[in-house]
């Protein structure tokens, strides 16, 4: 097992090589590596009921902290700093968290990685949206920022894809937005 | 950037390990300061029993029958108070044992999602992982499916049976042995309809000319004696709403026009208690009206919720109100009149002992109520269910 | 076939002989027997975006006409005069008509039946609520008058059932408003 | 009532043959001045070739993806214009024939609904009855689940084959012999994407690296050949939107940054033609960007219709827009801006001599306009359809 993961290691730091700096190889492994949730549109967040701008009793889902020291915003609302890549239903509205699944669901291992900064600390970190499958569409918090999304000719950058593969059951839940490390620090290191 | 494009032509395996490797390059190097780094692949899971302060939103989603499901909230919690949910479509029916880890969902769907073979079930979920553990098998093909009511889906004889309602138009009942998942017994309840038990293994169902029909099950679960009461009511004048709120084994029954009929469920023989009248003369004269869906709750301490409407009319039972009135069922005094802040379909209380009154509003939002002194407290949107026609307080 | 529904003719016959008169014959079958369709409430008709109350452009239906000579309004508005029992989706508006079911569905042969008046001629009419079955919610034009409507131990006059019975699926798509005859004139007759 | 009573009594049997017999009777006696007695169970047909003025809007229901549909619209006309509608779930894709009278809908159910065993097959309907007559399986778990696009279903050698694009996520086509109902060959596409027809039996992909890779099939529907030609687009600084719109074979993908790259794909080997700019230096200077999800649409008499919106930036390119732009294909001019009432979402025009602009908006309706002039007529609402990102004119 730690044998495959040590060679896949090996070639990855082969590619490293060419990138300039460690952060530009995760800055461009996170526009372009395994793409994230299952899309939808602006619009479509917007035809939800203005979910996005205004969070609070409005919208019918209350303010919420990530739980996490140092982790500012509310992970219900699309704009919360870790959602800089974010398309789906969040699962923060759905009986998970930024960083797990609903009860009943299963985590997807493909995923799309984005780089988000922090705002409370400044630092830009690696942003895993894994999507939780096995149950119908949660409906609650739909959310949608295409700025790395690409065609699916770039099928890791591509958000309209349904990414529950991998997962027991392809029915698309909610997704997540997972810390995976730290982009910055370690292109400074 | 040459690296993408050389990424992107790898093949399937290089590139899912490729992720996994990224996964473990960020986790080798976490710096002290920094947000802690967090492991793929959790997944929630809810307590084996279920705080008294949760509620169980059965959302029947008519646009969409083929995906309805129950949502699980927390009505009392300021956030991260939707817990999950199941899915039950195609005019299930829900319940919840309070005995043991189980929630059961009677259910329909076909073979090819819109077409091929019909298959009613139940299917039992674990509340503590929301997954499905166990499909009992209807066959027959006879399942009633309705908007929903509680009484086409109940546990019976210590929650070691369920009973389940059919209808084809033939109207009978099912017994299932929870613990063997399986059928053991079926009853024909013909001009009558609905399950409501009374003492350890009985039941009873209303029925159209007035009377109820008690059908005593033997320990084996096939029917011993089935037997009519005398007329207790007139479903042409003053019909009784189907769906009962209980309080303990006491079932209370609102009417069309405005009576409370209580029934002691708690012996194998029902008792019709004195039907007492939700209405003073004023109210009368503005015609107030029970009128909703699920219109009437209740809570142990003795109170009773109705939703109610002025300007009723025939045809209005079924409109929703902007109030609800408390009652106290010992006096049959009212002892509030919660005036909604957004008009109400469905009406659930909560069975802690500080309760919140839980109201499906027009818009099929849930809006959450302190149950006493009927203050809003939050309301539950953003689609989070679509038509959320019953409500089910945890037990 | 015919022997059978003679014979079936005969006890109907003998039960009208109990009731006073041919019509509140059928005005008593109009509320007792076979329940219409499935349901639902004046609010959900509400939230649906205030249909029911003005017909046209901005609700997203257009106008029509019943097609039928000396049948005045709009058979995708609840407030058609057939319409008087009518609950759920209009079939009017899902490509069927007011009596007939949308391609590739399957009308019931159990129904609710109300009686409802004509404005034009101003008699009343036998109107057969047959749900159309097959597919699953047609979504547009919901409607719920609940006039004639009882509680589920009253089974034929309930339209909280889903009347998708004795077809190949159970599967609720829309409801009809078939004219079976005329209700007044017979009882003069 | 008496009488009531007894006959909710009855057993089914009679009850049901009550129902025939009332209808006899009052079939039997029609007065000549009242309306007349309609027959019970009739059903509605279409025509086995629908009219050039008839859409097929792809309604996803994202908010219940397991329950989405294509509905069947008339948009010339006033009234009766919802002609039917198609069950299409789970991220379905279609396409309908122009040959045959069927449609065709690549999708997945589960054998327990929303669990069990996955199946993904064609279901193919009869476009007269709007009903399922055959399924072909898709075996192996991999069809492309995607928002929708039209390029994940296409028609090949003169409608003979439908291609299907998997992505599991190894990227394949398979192809199917659509008289045989089934499969007859696959061709993997790893590193692209989707299916361009090109020539009679030929089919282009677009690939990452700017790219197109071309799959040459044999007879047999077997790869013969495939090929990449040069790089003709950046997918970094300018990517190619992945749903073109078709003149005959001519094919014309609008990119991120407002320009066109026409692809002649009228022969087995694709030509890369001139690209041209929809934008002129005062468009430019306001941000002026393609965008939306089918965000162009073409009509034969050489004119392209694209969504637009101003104030473009890296993320917006599925923001929708308030203008559909009309361009003459041949000089590359503008010749109409064409506002809309509602911001749009995606956009199609119709085939016929006079054709129809469609427009979801982003309530999720359809808005109609005159092509030509751009004036709105009429628009599809009330819960008609819920999220309709694709629309199919009637070819």
């Amino acid at each position: 097992m730690l044998s495959w993961l040590e060679r896949l290691m090996e070639k990855a730091s082969r590619r490293v090589a060419r990138a300039t700096s460690r952060r530009s190889f995760l800055a461009g492994l996170g526009t372009l590596l395994v793409g994230g949730a299952s899309l939808p549109l602006l619009p479509v967040a917007r035809a939800a009921g203005g979910h996005g701008a205004a969070a609070g009793a409005e919208r019918g889902v209350a303010p919420q902290t990530s739980g996490v020291e140092g982790d500012p915003g509310d992970p219900t609302t699309c704009e919360y700093w870790r959602h800089c890549a974010m398309d789906g239903f969040l699962c923060s509205c759905c009986g998970g968290t930024q960083r797990t699944c609903p009860p009943g669901t299963e985590m997807a291992p493909l995923t799309w990685i984005g780089t988000c900064r922090n705002p409370a600390d400044n630092k830009d970190y690696i942003v895993s949206y894994n999507d939780c499958c096995g149950k119908t569409s949660c409906g609650a918090c739909l959310c949608n920022r295409n700025e790395s999304d690409k065609p699916p000719y770039r099928a890791f950058s591509n958000n309209d894809t349904n990414w529950c593969l991998g997962t027991s059951s392809t029915l698309y839940h909610c997704t997540t937005a997972v810390i995976l490390g730290i982009a910055t620090m370690e292109a400074d290191a | 950037m040459d690296f993408c494009i050389n990424l992107v032509k790898q093949d399937r395996a290089v590139r899912t390990l490729a992720g996994a490797a990224l996964l473990l390059l960020a986790a080798a190097v976490p710096a002290s300061a920094d947000l802690p780094v967090e492991p793929i692949g959790v997944t929630e899971k809810l307590p084996a029993r279920w705080p008294d302060t949760w509620i169980q939103a059965h959302d029947i989603n008519f646009y969409a029958l083929s995906d309805g499901k129950v949502v699980i909230f927390d009505v009392a919690a300021e956030n991260r108070n939707y817990k999950g949910s199941i899915s039950a479509a195609q005019f299930a029916s829900f319940i919840a044992s309070t005995t043991r880890p189980e929630i059961y969902v009677a259910e329909t769907y076909y073979s090819q999602r819109v077409r091929g073979t019909r298959h009613d079930v139940i299917t039992v979920h674990d509340k503590s992982t929301l997954a499905p553990v166990a499909e009992i098998p209807l066959p027959g093909g006879k399942r009633g499916q309705y908007v929903t009511f509680k009484n086409t889906l109940q546990l019976l004889n210590d929650e070691n049976w369920l009973a389940v309602y059919n209808f084809s138009p033939a109207a009978t009942v099912s017994i299932v042995d929870v613990a063997a998942r399986r059928i053991i017994g079926e009853a024909s309840v013909a001009g009558c309809a609905m399950i409501y038990p009374t003492g350890t293994r009985n039941f009873m169902s209303l029925c159209s000319e007035g009377v109820m029909l008690v059908t005593a099950l033997a320990e084996t679960g096939a029917v011993a004696k089935q037997w009519r009461t005398p007329a207790f009511f007139n479903a042409d004048d003053d019909p009784l709403f189907a769906m009962p709120t209980m309080i303990g084994r006491m079932a209370y029954f609102p009417t069309f026009h405005g009576n409370i009929q209580p029934l002691d469920l708690s012996g194998d023989e029902p008792k019709v208690l004195l039907r007492w009248s939700l209405l003073n003369d004023a109210d009368r004269k503005a015609n107030w009206r029970p009128g909703g869906w699920q219109i009437a709750a209740a809570h142990r301490s003795g109170r009773l919720y109705v939703l109610m409407h002025p300007d009723g009319y025939n045809g209005s039972h079924k409109n929703g109100g902007p109030e609800v009135w408390v009652f106290d069922v010992g006096s049959g005094k009212r002892v509030a009149r919660h005036v909604l802040k957004n008009r109400g379909v469905s009406i659930e209380v909560t069975s802690g002992a500080q309760p919140y009154l839980v109201v499906t509003n027009d818009s099929f939002q849930l809006d959450v109520y302190d149950a006493g002194d009927g203050k809003w407290l939050r309301m539950f949107g953003d689609h989070a269910v679509t038509m959320p026609m019953v409500l089910h307080a945890v037990q």
